[in-house]
């Protein structure tokens, strides 16, 4: 009896603890939509393999799609999650500063002609310069927040509105345009590998974020800061530090993230590079049942709530959804996929699910 | 310094806008000593500490460490930390989202990279060895007061310390608790910590200090050795006048006599909350005092909170003056004459940021209703009564509640239901953090109202109390009602007995 | 459409419908777009012989992911009009080597020319400077001109700023204020409003479309500031709303430029062309647009017209 | 001495006092602005009277201007400021939902002619149908907040994206124009009056919020939940209903702000119509000095801040600031004008002064 009871608890306490997960939510997004595609067209999980224009194998399909475009997505949700997390506000800012790291890097790799026969400086190079670009971007909009107090939503402004100015300035208002096929794998496919490259490098950004909180206090810090800014001050932490470097973290996912972008397209616009995209980083944390006021965070849900938005944009577009309103239709299903998992009714269907085994679930109170 | 000082603090001087909390305070300890710091409510005890802990920074004066030559500059509890003074703050100050292994832990890990794995496993050892009933996984905020309260103790004395400073650490645990609290302390006297421990029990402080310091409206009353002055001394020094006799406040006071044929106040029948509680039977009579009993997380306040409606009701009959009425939401209970003041009184009580009048007047406004507020001449005068009343130490009316000093929080949210003037009344722990003079004049008050016809439920951790002020006493365990005493039961040793299940009473 | 998205190729499939994937803008970007819009969904029915799917973003790589998905339904045709000029290489080779022929319109893109079939254009300088040739016959004794423009960086503001700027410099006209309203008639408001505040003194507003021509005058009206024909300030837009040009038949404005938005029976044209297999002449058409002068407005231009 | 002592004191205290509320900081931010523009030109200042083109006296000049474009922001401000003390969070929906409301009036008065020669309903009947409809949206939004518990950003989000093609689906994507004169006075003047009507409307929704303040007790509910709202719950509030009656109440402000915007021009533009306004008045919000993360709050301050915006954008539309640049150089005065009144620069401003009156501020305590 008691054994037998224990796995029948295993089952019945695993859903019980999925129901209270944060990762609950997307996963649970990511089915509903799952099962709506599978009804409407299964074929949108259909992957083929095939050589591309150079003659290059790749895989390619809706759902290679969404792991490609929802990397930068993903990216910036790391750095998005903490800053939630510690500061309790949102940057805004995300994808003025996108703008700004794109620039950058093409402005190292062209120099002063906006279209260089060859680069003139090593794609490496470029990048790391524009991570440290971003992260002093970072760093700014973090003093505002850390020391001066200010809310993030205000002081991430000043950088939102600024930022493709700014972006624009760096590169003389030209269009630098990199004629180097190496500089496009970073957007595209790697010869010989049919896994699109933003998404190898979104994982390798994940297994470090991992890293960093498994060995690190960073994610305790961050969440207790953001929990309880006085209490964890009294506790020895350094709130105003934990704000700030958090800042300066979204400033390195924005470097990245604004790497991939430039090299998809091999060039720029200042107007419209990862235009909006600050919301979509904002909806992913959300949609991975993080708080918007900071505190608690789970980091993989809100990175697979980015790939959720990607999958339900990518939905959105091949059911040809009277487009005007795509992206309302995209804000309609993130808030029913949210109210679904809202705390309130997470708690009901927790309810209604005890209920469905009332014996189980008090024999495994024995 | 002196041989054998470790900390020395000289002429501080602290002040908040209309408030002198700290006036020329001098405060030594010794090693391996432990001193109790005394003193009204707003006295200036935590001031002290979090001046010294380097949260507030002093409008002047020096500290002084052992070792060090000069005066040293504490800017933060880090340095504080980082100098070996490791403090339990009043207001626990722990994180109610994250789980009781990361609040032991956070802050005070060394380096930048951790292993979880073996954190879990130490914290698991360190609640083993204190008897804390909590498990390092779960979330402290489903951990009772009492138990975050010992939790915060155990990340303090944790430390590799010189110098441990409890500011209150006793006011939500009961006497088990405290007993193992003092064996730890004791344990660490003898190890050379040196312990400033405050508290507004003076039995505690005969049970375990060594030194006393004396304040009193921010200055400095005196230091003394606990041999060389007895209780009453100390209650006028820290009081600025004599007290009179604690006890026996019961026997001379009014009792109001009941008629038994008048239905009871208020009765529940197997009133049964969502949050845990077994379904249970519960009565008041007109002009009654009683109380709930029973250890840390039997089930008190949870019983209490059923009865006023705070949580979800899911069966169960309620009727008052033997009328049956529904009481689903606190206002249910509100406009039907009963008033709950909460024992969480930072997470359920204050309203932090709203200055004491809206605090002391919130209750009643709400019951009034959205579209009769007072006028601002009422709301004056509504205030400055209790403030008087209950002695309210607060620069003025428009104060923020959070920038008072916890035993005058405590207060306002007295005055609050008090001045809905309930029928029935439920205090539960009114008097944790009140200091020795005001919880007389709350016994005296309570007892008074009652014999003006109030029915008033009175829930305290000290059994002491309970005794000196209610007439019956109902007993729980493990959630579960399972005695009540009066009359002539009503003795110390009937109780315990009761709450460790030897009763016969059930 | 929908249930065809895995058959690939361009195999003909609804009889012999002519099966066309068109990306535009937002059709509620303004009324010339949505004039735009209307044409096409017009033009591109059962009835003319197309099976058209249509996606519509400001962005540039939400419009790319569209073409993708509608070479991967194997559409015969890709009409584009572009958010943005670059990025469109790989996608457009895509498209060549799943034999899906591309025409622009409306905007150009900087991508090799043998990637599409052909571009039908609006001449925004041309615009210009037929608006400011008209200005210039006005022969003011002075110019003071108040130049709202829009969005800075469109082809239709750089289009419509360059002429002005150009002739301004060249024959010493005074431009008084030269900002951005981006299209917004609020902005336009304010914008006069802070000039007429200021107290300059001001004859001609030229605002690069008709909302800001809106917005300024309403700040005109405000402040007891005559415009129109032989009135104080002269009122210059673009675009022919049709509320405009009833503007200017009532004399209120004096000058209106068109933006041509039809573009659909040019596109019909090259397809057919395309599938009767002859050669398309030139790869850039640029439409015929007009300018209306107040005085010689006619009703009947109203309506053929106005959009 | 002790009379002496207690005129200056009063002095001090007046400043401490000033210093310690709110409507410091947008009372600093006016006077700065203020200075900056006597510096440059004080021809800013001067108020001409004249007679419009209707023959009617009106004033007109910069600060007219302010007075006239600033209410719609105040008004909006008002309400923004009851939704971010009760919920702690913003309402980024309410350029939509003007959009929205002001195709509502248009459609009442126009009918189906999207051009009617007289009007097909009386404008009193078109504005309070757009009030009902903007207060159904509120409501909508509030629902979400207050009920499923989500995030007010989040949740506006759904109207944020969807709005304006309600909007201009309401009215069939027409843009209907309306002749009648009367209809543009609310924008406008009203003719003998020489002060723009939008500044009265303003005024009276300023008069009603002051009246419900002090007559009724919203703010201190409001103000409670928004601080504690376990703790109010125990107090008998509602805090649910408290979130939600303050998205209607936002929804009523939005209603009056569009009827406003639409009468200016007697039309109306779906996709630009208050575009951004949303971001102004959260700024007014903040600028007032209030807690983006609710609670405590000053409507005064908050009108204030709304105005103080206005006096900027104009100021700046006056500096003939580089154009494209004009909203970052809005952004970066506003964040300078919120550090300068952030608590930790006010506490070190407050020290200051004190350190230089030394002798009084001692002596004023005894
Ligand atoms: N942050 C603050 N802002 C303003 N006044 C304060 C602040 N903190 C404390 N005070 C005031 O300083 C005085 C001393 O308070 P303190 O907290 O030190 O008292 P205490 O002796 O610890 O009292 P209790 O026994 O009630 O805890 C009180 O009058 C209190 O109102
Ligand atoms: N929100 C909650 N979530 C989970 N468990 C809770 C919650 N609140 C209380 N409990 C648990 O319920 C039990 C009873 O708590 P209750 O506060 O009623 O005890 P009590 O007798 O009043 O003790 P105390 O002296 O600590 O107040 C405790 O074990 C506590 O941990
Ligand atoms: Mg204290
Ligand atoms: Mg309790």
């Amino acid at each position: 009896m008691k054994t037998q009871n224990h796995t029948l608890n295993k089952g019945t306490d695993f859903i019980k603890t999925l129901f209270k997960k944060q990762i609950f939510i997307p996963i649970v997004a990511l089915l509903l939509l799952s099962i709506f595609n599978l009804i409407v067209d299964p074929s949108f999980f259909k992957v083929t393999y095939g050589l591309n224009s150079n003659g290059d194998p790749v895989l390619s399909g809706y759902l290679m799609t969404i792991l490609d475009y929802g990397s930068e997505l993903a990216i910036l949700a790391i750095g998005m999650t903490l800053v939630t997390a510690a500061s309790g506000g949102q940057d805004i800012s995300v994808g003025a500063a996108i703008a700004i790291s794109g620039s950058v890097v093409l402005r190292v790799l062209c120099g002063t002609d906006s279209r260089p026969e060859t680069l003139q400086a090593p794609i490496i190079v470029a990048f790391l310069v524009s991570c440290v670009v971003a992260m002093l971007f970072g760093a700014f909009n973090g003093t505002l927040v850390a020391y001066f107090k200010i809310q993030p939503m205000v002081a991430t402004l000043i950088l939102f509105t600024a930022g493709r100015s700014i972006a624009a300035w760096i590169n003389n208002n030209e269009l630098p345009i990199v004629s180097d096929p190496v500089f496009s794998y970073f957007g595209g496919f790697i010869p010989g590998l049919p896994i699109p490259t933003p998404f190898f490098i979104a994982v390798v950004c994940m297994i470090i974020i991992a890293l960093v909180l498994k060995f690190t206090n960073l994610g305790l810090y961050s969440q207790a800061v953001g929990i309880n800014s006085k209490s964890s001050q009294l506790n020895g932490l350094n709130p105003a530090f934990m704000k700030f470097i958090s800042f300066v973290i979204l400033g390195l996912c924005v470097a990245v993230a604004g790497f991939i972008k430039v090299s998809r397209l091999s060039s720029i616009n200042y107007s419209v590079i990862a235009k909006d995209i600050e919301m979509d980083a904002i909806l992913a944390v959300a949609l991975g049942g993080n708080s918007l006021s900071g505190g608690k965070f789970s980091m993989s849900a809100s990175i697979l709530g980015a790939y959720v938005i990607q999958f339900l944009t990518t939905t959105l577009y091949k059911m040809e959804v009277q487009s005007e309103a795509l992206s309302a239709y995209k804000a309609v299903v993130v808030i029913i996929l949210v109210v679904i998992s809202a705390p309130v009714v997470r708690e009901k269907l927790s309810k209604l699910f005890k209920k469905l085994r009332p014996q189980q679930a008090v024999g495994g109170e024995d | 310094m002196q041989e054998g000082t470790v900390l020395e603090m000289r002429n501080i001087y602290k002040y908040f806008p209309g408030v002198k909390a700290l006036q020329d305070v001098d405060f030594t300890l010794c090693e391996g000593e432990i001193h109790a710091l005394m003193g009204e409510n707003g006295a200036g005890k935590s001031t002290l500490i979090k001046v010294l802990t380097g949260v507030y920074s002093k409008d002047s004066g020096e500290v002084f460490l052992k070792g060090r030559e000069k005066a040293v500059n504490i800017k933060s509890p880090q340095d504080a930390q980082k100098l070996g003074i490791s403090t339990v703050y009043q207001e626990i100050t722990l994180c109610p989202n994250l789980t009781v292994a990361e609040n032991l832990y956070i802050g005070r890990t060394k380096g930048i990279f951790i292993n979880w794995k073996i954190v879990v496993r130490d914290a698991f050892n360190l609640l083993q060895s204190l008897g804390i009933p909590a498990d390092p996984n779960q979330q402290l905020s489903s951990c009772s007061i009492a138990v975050q309260q010992m939790v915060a103790i155990a990340r303090a004395v944790d430390m590799e310390c010189k110098v441990l400073i409890l500011d209150e650490p006793t006011s939500s645990l009961d006497d088990h608790e405290v007993a193992k609290l003092f064996a730890l302390m004791r344990e660490l006297k003898a190890k050379g910590v040196s312990i400033v421990f405050v508290t507004h029990f003076l039995e505690q402080v005969y049970e375990v200090c060594d030194k006393i310091t004396v304040l009193r409206d921010g200055k400095l009353v005196g230091e003394y050795s606990v041999k060389e002055l007895p209780r009453v001394q100390l209650v006028s020094k820290m009081l600025g006048k004599d007290l009179d006799d604690l006890s026996d406040i019961k026997s001379d006071s009014l009792k109001y006599e009941a008629d038994e044929n008048i239905p009871p106040v208020f009765e529940a029948e197997k009133l049964v909350s969502a949050s845990g509680i077994k379904p249970f039977d519960f009565s008041i009579r007109k002009g009654e005092v009683n109380g709930f009993t029973g250890l840390l997380g039997s089930g008190r306040s949870e019983c209490v909170r059923a009865i006023f409606g705070a949580d979800k009701i899911l069966g169960g009959k309620v009727k008052i003056n033997g009328r049956e009425v529904k009481i689903s939401k606190p206002i249910d209970a509100m406009k039907n004459g009963i008033g709950y003041l909460p024992e969480d009184r930072k997470a359920d009580g204050i309203i932090g940021d709203l200055s004491v009048r809206e605090n002391i007047i919130l209750a009643l406004q709400v019951k009034k209703g959205f579209f009769k507020p007072f006028t601002k001449a009422q709301a004056n005068a509504f205030a400055d009564e209790y403030i008087k009343l209950l002695g309210i130490k607060t620069a003025s009316a428009d104060t923020p509640i959070k920038s008072l000093s916890g035993g005058n929080q405590q207060k306002v949210i007295l005055a609050r239901w008090l001045l809905t003037n309930p029928e029935y009344l439920i205090l539960d722990e009114p008097t944790r953090g009140i200091d020795v003079g005001t919880k007389i004049d709350i016994q005296k008050l309570v007892l008074k109202l009652a014999s003006e016809g109030m029915s008033i439920t009175f829930i305290s951790s000290e059994i002491d109390e309970m005794l000196r002020t209610c007439s019956r006493l109902i007993v729980m365990r493990d959630r579960k009602t399972v005695g009540e005493l009066d009359g002539e039961d009503l003795t110390q040793n009937m109780i315990m007995n009761t709450i460790a299940g030897g009763g016969n009473n059930v | 459409s929908k249930d065809e998205s895995s058959s690939g190729g361009s195999a003909k499939k609804d009889g012999d419908l002519i099966k066309v994937g068109i990306i535009n803008n937002d059709p509620n970007e303004s009324g010339y777009r949505t004039a735009n819009d209307k044409d096409m969904k017009e033009k591109f029915t059962k009835e003319n012989g197309y099976d058209a799917s249509f996606a519509y973003s400001l962005k540039n790589e939400e419009q790319i992911t569209a073409a993708q998905q509608f070479i991967q339904n194997g559409v015969e045709y890709l009409l584009l009009s572009a958010a943005d000029t670059a990025g469109w290489d790989s996608v457009l080779k895509d498209a060549k080597d799943a034999g899906v022929k591309v025409i622009l319109f409306d905007r150009t893109i900087d991508a090799d020319s043998s990637l599409y079939e052909a571009s039908i254009v609006s001449d925004m300088a041309k615009e210009g400077e037929m608006a400011v040739d008209w200005l210039k016959g006005q022969e003011l004794s002075e110019y003071n001109i108040i130049h709202i423009q829009g969005t800075m960086g469109s082809a239709a503001q750089k289009g419509r700023s360059g002429a002005l700027d150009d002739t301004a410099k060249e024959l010493g006209w005074n431009i008084v204020k030269q900002q951005t309203a981006e299209w917004n008639a609020e902005k336009a408001q304010q914008i006069v409003q802070s000039v007429i505040d200021a107290g300059t003194k001001f004859n001609v507003i030229y605002a690069e479309n008709d909302d800001m021509a809106k917005g300024a005058v309403a700040a005109l009206d405000k402040a007891n500031i005559s415009h129109g024909v032989g009135k104080d300030v002269i009122i210059m837009g673009f675009d022919c709303n049709k509320w405009a040009l009833q503007e200017l038949l009532a004399k209120n404005w004096n000058y209106n430029g068109q933006c041509n938005p039809f573009q659909a029976s040019y596109i019909d044209d090259i397809i057919k062309k395309l599938e009767n297999g002859e050669a398309i002449a030139e790869k850039v058409v640029v439409m015929d647009e007009k300018g209306f002068d107040a005085e010689t407005i006619t009703q009947e231009d109203v309506d053929k017209y106005g959009i």
